[in-house]
């Protein structure tokens, strides 16, 4: 498992920083989403990986970590997730709005030679 | 007492600032008031200086770091302030005649008291530090006085050159000062006076000796930073003959001095200081006699005579430093007497050009005859003060100091230069005096004012009468001087105006028959009235000076600026890839990092190929990104899709839950800019490519996979580690007990950790409004302001068929997955609902049901259109925001009223009739606020973005209908 | 017996499903148009669903369950904005 | 009552979606249940989705029979025509029935089941002309599919009055 | 009777994020009433903070200046702590909000929605990053801050601010994921998000534990210095911020100070003398790379011909002069750090507020508040933008005299703010220990003393520069408009420079005992960790 | 917690069989999508999945779980239900968005009829 999801993260961080690099706005957009994929599932997988071990207890249980997967990265994620998807929104916005204002998508508001 | 040398001169600025600036005469009456005091407060201070005592104030300024506002006056800090005041006094006089009714008079005198005050701060520090303080002030002042004429482009060139060199000159000496406490422990004045040997002997003297010397000669304008000099003479004459002859130019021979028992004496100080005083010494003489500018010869005259204290300073002996105090107050009399008069030609004929100006005796005779004498006494003719300190500095020179080529060659130097002093003194006199009535002068010329010419006749008066009988005049004040400097050391000597015939006596008249010779062998040449030297006409100290401050300053710096700067986002974007890989690996790197043993025993198939996708998904979606943007969305959406099943898969359903609606509004968010992106080109064959981004391709594939890389190791590490003992069984332990919740998750967003959360809705919502705020101001770009081919494709027909009204092709489009929409709103919101009630217990909460609510909206703004949603339904959702901010903070603040901190969390289970057992933790309070605020930021977000395509058309329109009205 | 019999054939029927993902997959990498990228992901969609319940099944957990309920509720947004966009190049008009 | 519940069917319809997703039938559950779906219906009522009366509910339990039944059928041959079990190519095509029913959620229901039935696609209605367009996987089936159509329309014309 | 004053902590974060949940709703016209309640609420939080500086570190008791949120104690839940430190970046950051604030309100808010709510978040996203004593909270807060700067730097839209956004934006967001992927190795490894507790597990950790913190803490380390400025990773600022609108620069002078608090933080706490091996670590590279960033601030000084960038390369200088200082590990140069930090924000967000007014009576106004015009093009508000503002004749003398006061300031030249920092700095490194032996003076030191010089020196003659071409060589440009309300800042700015100036001897001596609580990690430790919860679980 | 080891034999095997004929359906149409030729008759392909996919394997988790957890509600309805109601609004969708791209391009393999422009109609 921890092997898959290594070589998972590794991929998508590959791709996400490779488009980071691109030229086009577009294309940094979605680096950045798969990039915020990565780096949730990272987090995630700081907490170890655990199969049907949900931090879910019983009514009126007690937890511990034999049972339970380690809730406090899954946390950390939830509130990665949701700051992710509000920049991803706002990089959105600001491109759309860089693009009104110089009539092109590249990154840096004029066409560069070469990309 | 001490404080009023500061109080007063830079309160008195503070107050003059406000005088109208009519009243030249009261300005001025006021700053000579001023200056009188502090006069009379130095007067009035003799007595206890001459008998020996220093005079001491403190303050504690930054005690902690050795800075005080200590002040100090001996018997040379007297001397100093006592031409300071004096001088002063008659440059106010000077002034206030001098100055036209045109010119800021307020700020003059404003900014000359605020001098006033850090010259007497300078030689009134008992701190180094504090020192280097009214150091450094009096550069800044000097600088707004030399540009007090700033329309005039020479003014602010002279005032620009004058800070420039003096206030690097200030810094470097802060640097040495600095050392000089270091090495002493304090920087208290007393200290370090006490500490010559420790000074003398550390390893840091010579870098101390360079820097304090680098401050003191670019002050005082000696050879090689003599430069700036002659360009401030752009200020008004007063300033001139204050700052630079009596006064601020001294500054840097008053340091040397005053730190010449601790510091000289060595080879380094003879070498360093020697060389440079007496290269000034006969450069600045040589100079000033080829000047053609009143201002510009007696400029250089100061820059050697300034030359020639420090030549005495260098030499180390007791009497030569008797001979360089002397000097400096003679010097300060003749010189500023000089200026003043060069400032009433000036002032009375409108030129101070020597070759337009002749024969001014007949109609100036007085001011002709002090300027004369003064002329004589900087000269060195006999029965005047400049004989009497050049006597000595002849007889210093022929003194064996140290056996070296330097100490050799200074008598003759010293003569050489005595003899060009000669010469540029009977030029002055000679070329402006006597010879043809003069013609074409901008004004007629004639006596100045009475009161004008009254400090030149003062200060003239004191040359002779100091030059006639020394001892009775300045004798004391000398001694007194002398002796706070030498102590013990105080040498024997006489002030007599006759020595009988000495090796001196035959130098100086050496100089003077030699002077005179040289003046009538030169005078052809001088009469062809070409600017500056022969030979050393093309060494432009000023030119070079600025052409390496502008070469260092400007071209260089914006070309190392660009070169090592960028404005373009991608070498950003690289460099922080590069750094962040560097800085990650080098850790692993050195701790011996080794790979951990593959476990590929116990892979789940499934799970593998799950990821497979996944990967391809990734991958894709970056390939794709360029040319097929949909095709990248899709891609994306399914490594997000996987995502979520891994989540599911390793325990984390809450996780799942969001990741899966982010997902969904994420795609619909991308959807919608979409529209607004240019239109895609082709993707061009591979041939096609260039070289250059094929091997920008390569490099930045080989990044992105050492990243990857890296972040796959680091990954795999940590996760094949035993875990270390964490916090979270505190939490696994006290979720139900304590936080009255069963998912563990949700008790930490909205409990142990709920301050993250308020941070995150936080972010949430600033998003939101910057989103808001931002399209307020969308342009679009012309070609995706009309609707979209298809949209376009469809109207027309629809326009085109009589039996078809407008919009049928959208109507019939959506008839009927509309209806099924339609009914999906309550289902959504059932669904919100139960996400949000469920959340404590089990996945789910405030976070997922806003956002699973807020797709119910989308799902019916894209099944009827802005306007047929915003007609049925009212949508507020910032105020849905605020509310939610405002609830998860008041929810917050509730458990002050039961004495717990912020956020504190009262879980119970109340049971309700009916209803049954139901949570009531005030946490679920919170997570309606979350639920609230997410809602109506991703509302506000999405619609905002929607907004554009009803708004940009008619903005368009209105553009277009503007337009039109103008042409007709 | 029944263990291993019912461990297998879960581990079989995952693994078909996530094959049925892959083919999904191959569609949207494919194409050729966009509509056919679309449809493999609604496809996806529905077989990430089925994998969820038959991973609950697996887990004998109930937990699970919501993840799969949603993607059949909300989970064809995304697929039909893509489509709408196809069809009006907007999303939202 | 028609206040309280101005849609009586979706309320019913989100009771009993609460129920099945809180698993329970506990009064309290219930109650909840209700209050949300009033307040979902009431909310409803803005959107004005079309409402429709059904009725007679031994015809709708029939013709959901038959239709579950042609599902069945339909996904046995369509995984068959897949996996080429035929040993020939498929003949797929457009089909054009006239259709004529008014009732938007009756069509509604009928691009579910036509959508829900494997090879048969439901493509686009015109209301002028009352004709509707889809696409069947198998064209031999073509007539059987008119038929079936034709069947579905006399069903929902009933069921939807 | 409940002690509410045990929540003054909490203030200087719920305040403003409350007020500005108010305000959000509030209509976009009523400006004046929205920016009054905002300053109302600045106000309060600069007198928690002036409060919260007076006692700190007055007890050292344990739990002394600790918030437990929730009442969760330390290392579990999320702790705010307050020490000398941090009441002291409150108070700077309340400071400089007060002063955007008043100064936006003649003009510039209404070059967009929502200015005043992006301000007060944007003052409790920076006062939270200072006040938290947890990791991940600490990103929260980053967010927040950075995400209200995004909106700030984008307030009043344009090409070249929605430009200089798209990069500003773009490079902080691939920072937070660096930050992320920091925080969450540190976790895997220690399991641990507290920093208090972090630094007590550290030295007790496995070597392979150890070298996952140290990466952890190195990637960390990059998220902080982009936002620090640090060369090469702040090319994006001095567009930034010479883009944005005087006001939010003027509070962006703050935000690469949350970079450099951070660092200061991690440093001396996380990699502090106790924390066994990796004490000291990464010292090395901000030296090289504080000294680099001095050296590129310098250059890109002099380069700068507008007075936009100028200020822009000075904050690079102010960063660069700080994490070279820490990086040289001398503990005698902390104190001075700070006051050099107080003092040349303080300055530089002064700056920023006066280049406008300077430039307003040539041209760059008017392009700005064309934008502004054509803005609202849905929202028909006929807003009239009636010209703000009288020409007065002294206003010349007084901006002339406020740019001079900056300029002294920048250059560090005496007797200002700029030139006592300067001095504590070097004080600090060529100070003799009063017990046991002197150091010597490295090459590195010296090297750190040039820059330092020469940096004033190029700052001193890039204003002077711009200061001549401006005020003494101008053709008769038309005397600016100004309303009291815009110069007031600015004066109150410096002056707060000028009184630190002569109030440098108490100001050392709080910068000394903060120095002093920095240096003892241990203490800080027991502080957090020993905290009793409320209620006396 | 239970496990899925504590199901009898008697409901394993048919949760078993239903379980992997459900996904046998579901492969079968992904298969579906790969081997179809076109547009439209790939858009049968994923109903398989939606209907006898969908059923069955709810079918096999109403019975495991009815059995493990001895209840007797079943919200896999739900999930076979929204399928049922929601993929319709996708394919319709998708199907008309496509049915217009190709009239516009290949006007010839597609039926054309009033309700939708194609080339000759908008020139
Ligand atoms: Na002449
Ligand atoms: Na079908």
């Amino acid at each position: 498992m921890e092997l898959i999801l290594s070589a998972g993260i590794g991929a998508l961080t590959a791709s996400g920083v490779y488009l980071l690099l691109r030229p086009r706005t577009y294309q940094v957009v979605i680096g950045l989403s798969l990039l915020s994929y990565a780096v949730n599932l990272f987090i995630f997988g700081m907490g170890r990986l655990r199969v049907n071990a949900p931090p879910i207890l019983e009514p009126g249980g007690v937890g511990d970590l034999a049972h339970h997967a380690d809730p406090i990265p899954q946390a950390l994620v939830l509130t990665a997730i949701v700051i992710g998807f509000a920049m991803t929104a706002l990089f959105l916005v600001v491109l759309l709005a860089s693009r009104g204002f110089t009539g092109t998508d590249h990154v840096d508001g004029r066409e560069q030679r070469g990309d | 007492m001490l404080p009023v040398f500061l109080f007063a001169p830079f309160g008195g600025s503070l107050i003059a600032i406000f005088f109208p600036s009519d009243q030249r005469g009261a300005t001025a009456w006021f700053a000579g008031a001023i200056a009188l005091v502090c006069f009379l407060a130095t007067a009035g201070l003799y007595p206890f200086v001459a008998a020996g005592n220093v005079l001491r104030y403190q303050l504690e300024w930054v005690p902690q770091l050795g800075l005080s506002v200590s002040l100090r006056m001996d018997g040379f800090a007297w001397l100093f302030s006592a031409l300071i005041t004096a001088i002063g006094v008659l440059v106010v006089l000077y002034a206030r005649y001098y100055l036209n009714a045109e010119d800021p008079v307020p700020r003059f005198f404003a900014l000359f008291l605020s001098f006033m005050g850090s010259m007497l701060g300078i030689v009134l520090s008992g701190n180094l530090i504090l020192l280097a303080v009214f150091w450094e002030l009096t550069s800044i002042v000097s600088f707004l006085l030399i540009g007090y004429w700033h329309h005039n482009a020479h003014a602010r060139d002279g005032a620009r050159m004058a800070l420039t060199m003096t206030g690097m000159g200030g810094l470097a000496l802060l640097v040495g000062l600095l050392l000089i406490g270091r090495v002493v422990g304090s920087y208290e004045l007393d200290a370090v006076l006490a500490s010559g040997d420790a000074i003398r002997n550390d390893s840091l003297y010579v870098p101390i000796l360079v820097l304090v010397l680098f401050g003191a000669l670019t002050k005082s304008a000696q050879f090689p930073f003599h430069f700036w000099l002659p360009h401030a003479m752009a200020a008004p004459t007063p300033v001139s003959a204050y700052l630079h002859s009596a006064t601020m130019v001294k500054a840097g021979v008053f340091l040397l001095a005053r730190l010449w028992p601790v510091m000289a004496g060595t080879e380094a100080w003879f070498w360093l200081v020697g060389l440079a005083g007496l290269a000034t010494l006969v450069l600045g003489a040589y100079f000033a006699i080829f000047q053609q500018d009143l201002k510009g010869l007696l400029a250089y005259s100061t820059i050697s005579h300034l030359g020639l204290i420090t030549t005495l300073l260098s030499l180390g002996s007791p009497l030569a430093a008797v001979a360089a105090i002397f000097h400096i107050v003679n010097h300060a009399t003749f010189k500023a007497s000089l200026f003043m008069a060069a400032g009433i030609i000036d002032h009375e004929t409108g030129t101070r050009d020597m070759r337009r100006l002749s024969g001014l005796f007949q109609y100036m005779p007085i001011t002709a005859t002090l300027a004369m004498v003064a002329s004589a006494a900087m000269a060195g003719v006999p029965l005047l003060n400049g004989f009497l300190s050049k006597e000595m500095f002849f007889a210093e020179a022929i003194e064996t100091h140290l056996v070296n080529i330097l100490d050799t060659i200074t008598p003759y130097v010293a003569t050489i230069a005595g003899m060009f002093a000669v010469t540029y003194s009977l030029r002055f006199i000679h070329s402006v005096f006597y010879g043809v009535p003069p013609s074409d002068l901008p004004k007629k010329p004639h006596e100045p004012p009475r009161w004008m010419r009254a400090p030149v006749e003062f200060l003239v008066l004191a040359c002779l009468v100091v030059g006639i009988l020394p001892g009775r005049t300045i004798g004391p004040f000398l001694h007194t001087a002398v002796a706070s400097i030498l102590g013990d050391r105080t040498p024997h000597y006489s002030l007599a105006v006759w020595h009988g015939w000495n090796v001196p006596m035959i130098m100086s008249f050496v100089a003077l028959s030699g002077g005179v010779g040289l003046y009538f062998l030169m005078r052809s040449y001088l009469a062809t009235g070409i600017e500056g030297p022969p030979v050393f006409r093309l060494l432009k100290g000023q030119r070079i000076f600025e052409r390496v401050l502008v070469t260092l300053s400007w071209k260089w710096a914006r070309s190392i600026e660009q070169g090592l700067g960028t404005r373009r986002l991608q070498p950003q974007m690289l460099l922080l890839i590069i750094l962040a890989l560097t800085a990650g690996a080098l850790p692993l790197l050195a701790h011996g990092f080794e790979l951990p043993p593959l476990v590929i025993r116990g892979i789940d198939p499934a799970f593998a190929l799950l990821w497979t996708i996944g990967i391809a998904c990734a991958v894709g979606s970056a390939l794709q990104a360029k040319f097929h943007r949909l095709a990248a969305l899709v891609l994306l959406g399914g490594a997000g899709l996987v995502t979520c099943l891994t989540f599911v898969w390793l325990s984390a359903p809450d996780l799942a839950v969001t990741q899966l609606l982010v997902e969904i509004v994420t795609t619909v968010l991308i959807l919608l800019g979409l529209r607004w992106l240019p239109k895609r080109i082709k993707e061009p064959e591979r041939e096609d490519i260039p070289m250059r981004t094929r091997f920008r391709r390569l490099r930045d594939f080989l990044l992105a996979a050492l990243a990857g890389g890296g972040m796959t190791l680091l990954a795999y590490t940590v996760m094949t580690q035993p875990a270390s003992e964490t916090i979270a069984s505190y939490f696994l332990e006290r979720a139900y007990s304590e936080g009255g919740g069963t998912n563990v998750v949700n008790v930490i967003l909205v409990d142990f950790r709920g301050f993250d959360t308020l941070g995150e809705i936080a972010v949430l919502s600033i998003v939101a409004l910057t989103v808001f705020a931002l399209l307020l101001r969308f342009r679009p770009q012309a070609d995706s302001l009309e609707a979209p081919e298809q949209q376009r494709l469809q109207n027309a027909f629809d326009a085109g068929h009589p039996d078809r009204a407008a919009g049928d092709s959208i109507a019939e489009y959506l008839h009927i997955p509309s209806a099924i929409m339609r009914w999906m709103f309550p289902v959504t919101a059932m669904l919100a609902a139960y996400l949000f009630l469920r959340g404590h217990d089990l996945p789910g909460g405030g976070f997922a049901a806003g956002i699973a609510m807020s797709i119910g909206f989308i799902l019916q703004y894209m099944s009827g259109g802005t306007r047929w949603v915003e007609e049925r339904l009212r949508i507020h959702p910032l105020r849905w925001m605020s509310i939610g901010l405002l609830v998860a903070v008041a929810t917050g603040v509730g458990s002050w009223l039961f004495g717990y901190p912020f956020l504190t969390s009262h879980s119970q289970h109340a049971t309700v009739p009916v209803i049954g057992k139901v949570p009531l933790a005030s946490a679920i309070l919170f997570d309606l606020g979350v639920f609230s605020l997410v809602l109506g930021a991703t509302v506000l977000m999405l619609i905002a973005i929607a907004h554009q395509s009803v708004r940009a058309p008619r903005a368009h329109a209105r553009g277009a209908r503007a337009e039109k009205e103008a042409a007709q | 017996m029944t263990e291993l019999a019912i461990l297998w054939s879960i581990l079989l029927a995952q693994v078909m499903l996530s094959l049925a993902m892959a083919f999904a997959l191959y569609r949207i990498v494919k194409g050729p148009r966009a509509q056919d990228r679309i449809l493999g992901l609604d496809t996806l969609y529905i077989n990430a669903m089925l994998m969820l319940i038959a991973f609950g099944i697996r887990t004998a957990n109930t937990i699970y369950f919501e993840t799969g309920l949603l993607i059949a509720v909300i989970g064809f947004v995304s697929s039909i904005a893509l489509a709408k966009f196809l069809m009006r190049g907007e999303v939202i008009e | 009552m028609r206040a309280w519940f101005p849609y009586p069917l979706l309320s019913t319809a989100l009771v009993l979606m609460w129920l099945l997703l809180n698993q329970s039938v506990a009064l309290g559950t219930l109650l909840v249940g209700l209050v949300l779906s009033m307040v979902l219906a009431w909310v409803a009522v803005k959107l004005r989705p079309t409402r429709s009366h059904l009725n007679r509910l031994r015809r709708i339990a029939s013709f959901g029979l038959r239709v579950s039944i042609d599902i069945l059928r339909s996904n046995i041959a369509v995984a068959g025509i897949i996996l080429g079990t035929r040993g020939q190519p498929v003949r797929s095509g457009f089909v054009s029935v006239d259709f004529d029913v008014e009732d938007e959620n009756a069509l509604a229901l009928l691009a579910c089941i036509l959508t829900a039935t494997p090879g048969t696609a439901w493509l686009e209605y015109d209301r002028r002309k009352k004709k509707l367009l889809f696409h069947i996987l198998d064209l031999e089936n073509e007539i059987a599919w008119r038929r079936t159509l034709d069947r579905y329309e006399a069903a929902l014309k009933e069921i939807f009055q | 009777m409940t002690d509410w004053l045990q929540h003054l902590p909490v203030l200087p974060i719920l305040v403003p994020l409350a007020v500005a949940a108010a305000l959000i709703p509030i209509d976009e016209r009523e400006r004046t009433l929205k920016g009054s309640i905002g300053f109302t609420s600045t106000v309060i939080v600069f007198v928690v903070a002036v409060i919260l500086m007076a006692t700190a570190g007055e007890e050292t008791l344990p739990g002394a200046g600790v918030y437990q949120l929730g009442n969760w104690p330390a290392p579990f839940g999320i702790v705010l702590v307050v020490d000398r430190l941090s009441a002291l970046m409150l108070c700077l950051t309340s400071g400089l909000a007060l002063a955007a604030q008043v100064y936006s309100m003649a003009r510039w808010h209404t070059a967009g929605h929502h200015f005043h709510s992006l301000l007060q978040l944007l003052v409790a996203g920076v006062n939270g990053a200072f006040l938290t004593g947890d990791l991940f909270n600490l990103f929260v807060f980053f967010e927040v801050m950075l995400a209200a700067s995004y909106g700030l730097l984008l307030h009043g839209s344009g090409p070249l601010r929605v430009k200089a956004g798209l990069h500003y934006i773009a490079i902080n967001l691939a920072a937070s994921s660096l930050f992320l992927v920091g925080v969450s190795l540190i976790y895997g490894a220690t399991g641990t998000l507290n920093m208090a507790d972090l630094s007590t597990r550290l030295a007790a950790l496995a070597p392979e534990g150890r070298m996952l913190v140290e990466t952890g803490a190195a990637v960390l380390g990059i998220a902080f210095l982009v936002k620090a400025g640090m060369w090469p990773l702040s090319f994006w600022l001095p567009t930034a911020y010479a883009a944005a609108t005087p006001p939010v620069a003027a509070i962006f002078a703050v935000l690469t100070k949350v970079g450099i608090y951070v660092i200061i933080r991690l440093n001396l706490l996380v990699f502090g003398t106790a924390a066994g091996a990796s004490a000291g670590f990464g010292q090395s590279w901000l030296l090289a790379g504080g000294m680099a960033t001095i050296a590129f601030g310098a250059v890109g000084v002099l380069a700068s011909q507008a007075m936009g960038r100028l200020a822009g390369y000075s904050v690079l200088v102010s960063s660069g002069t700080l994490l070279a200082a820490i990086g040289l590990g001398h503990q005698e140069m902390i104190a001075g750090a700070l006051f050099y930090l107080v003092s040349s924000t303080l300055t530089i967000a002064a700056f920023f507020l006066l280049i406008e007014l300077v430039e307003r009576g040539r041209d760059a106004a008017a392009d700005v508040l064309a934008v502004t015009m054509e803005a609202y093009g849905d929202f028909d508000e006929n807003e009239e933008e009636e010209e703000v503002g009288v020409a007065i004749p002294g206003t010349m003398a007084v901006l002339g005299l406020c740019f001079s006061l900056c300029a002294v300031l920048l250059s560090g030249l005496p007797p200002l703010s700029g030139f006592i920092a300067k001095f504590t700095l070097l004080h600090g490194l060529f100070d003799v220990p009063t017990a046991g032996q002197a150091r010597t003076i490295s090459a590195a030191d010296w090297t750190y003393v040039a820059l330092v010089i020469l940096s004033g020196l190029a700052a001193m003659i890039a204003m002077n520069r711009i200061g001549i071409r401006t005020f003494w060589a101008s053709i008769e440009g038309t005397i600016p408009r100004v309303v009291v309300i815009e110069i007031t800042p600015v004066v109150v700015l410096l002056a707060a420079c000028v009184f630190l100036s002569f109030q440098a001897g108490p100001a050392m001596r709080y910068m000394q005992a903060t120095a002093d609580d920095l240096l003892n990690p241990a203490g800080y430790g027991e502080r957090v960790l020993s905290a009793p919860r409320a209620g006396g679980q | 917690m239970s496990h899925l080891t504590d199901l009898p034999s008697w409901a394993a095997i048919p949760v078993c069989m239903l379980l992997l004929l459900g996904a046998a359906m579901t492969l079968i149409g992904s298969i579906g999508l790969i081997r179809l030729p076109s547009f439209y008759d790939r858009l049968h392909a994923p109903t398989i999945a939606t209907s006898g996919g969908t059923v069955l394997i709810c079918l096999a988790s109403m019975l495991c779980f009815a059995v493990l957890q001895s209840r007797w509600i079943f919200h896999e309805l739900l999930i076979i239900f929204f399928i049922t109601v929601t993929t319709p609004v996708t394919l319709m969708l998708l199907g008309q968005a496509a049915l217009y791209r190709n009239r516009l391009e290949k006007p010839r393999d597609v039926p054309q009829t009033p309700g939708r422009p194609s080339k000759e109609d908008s020139q």
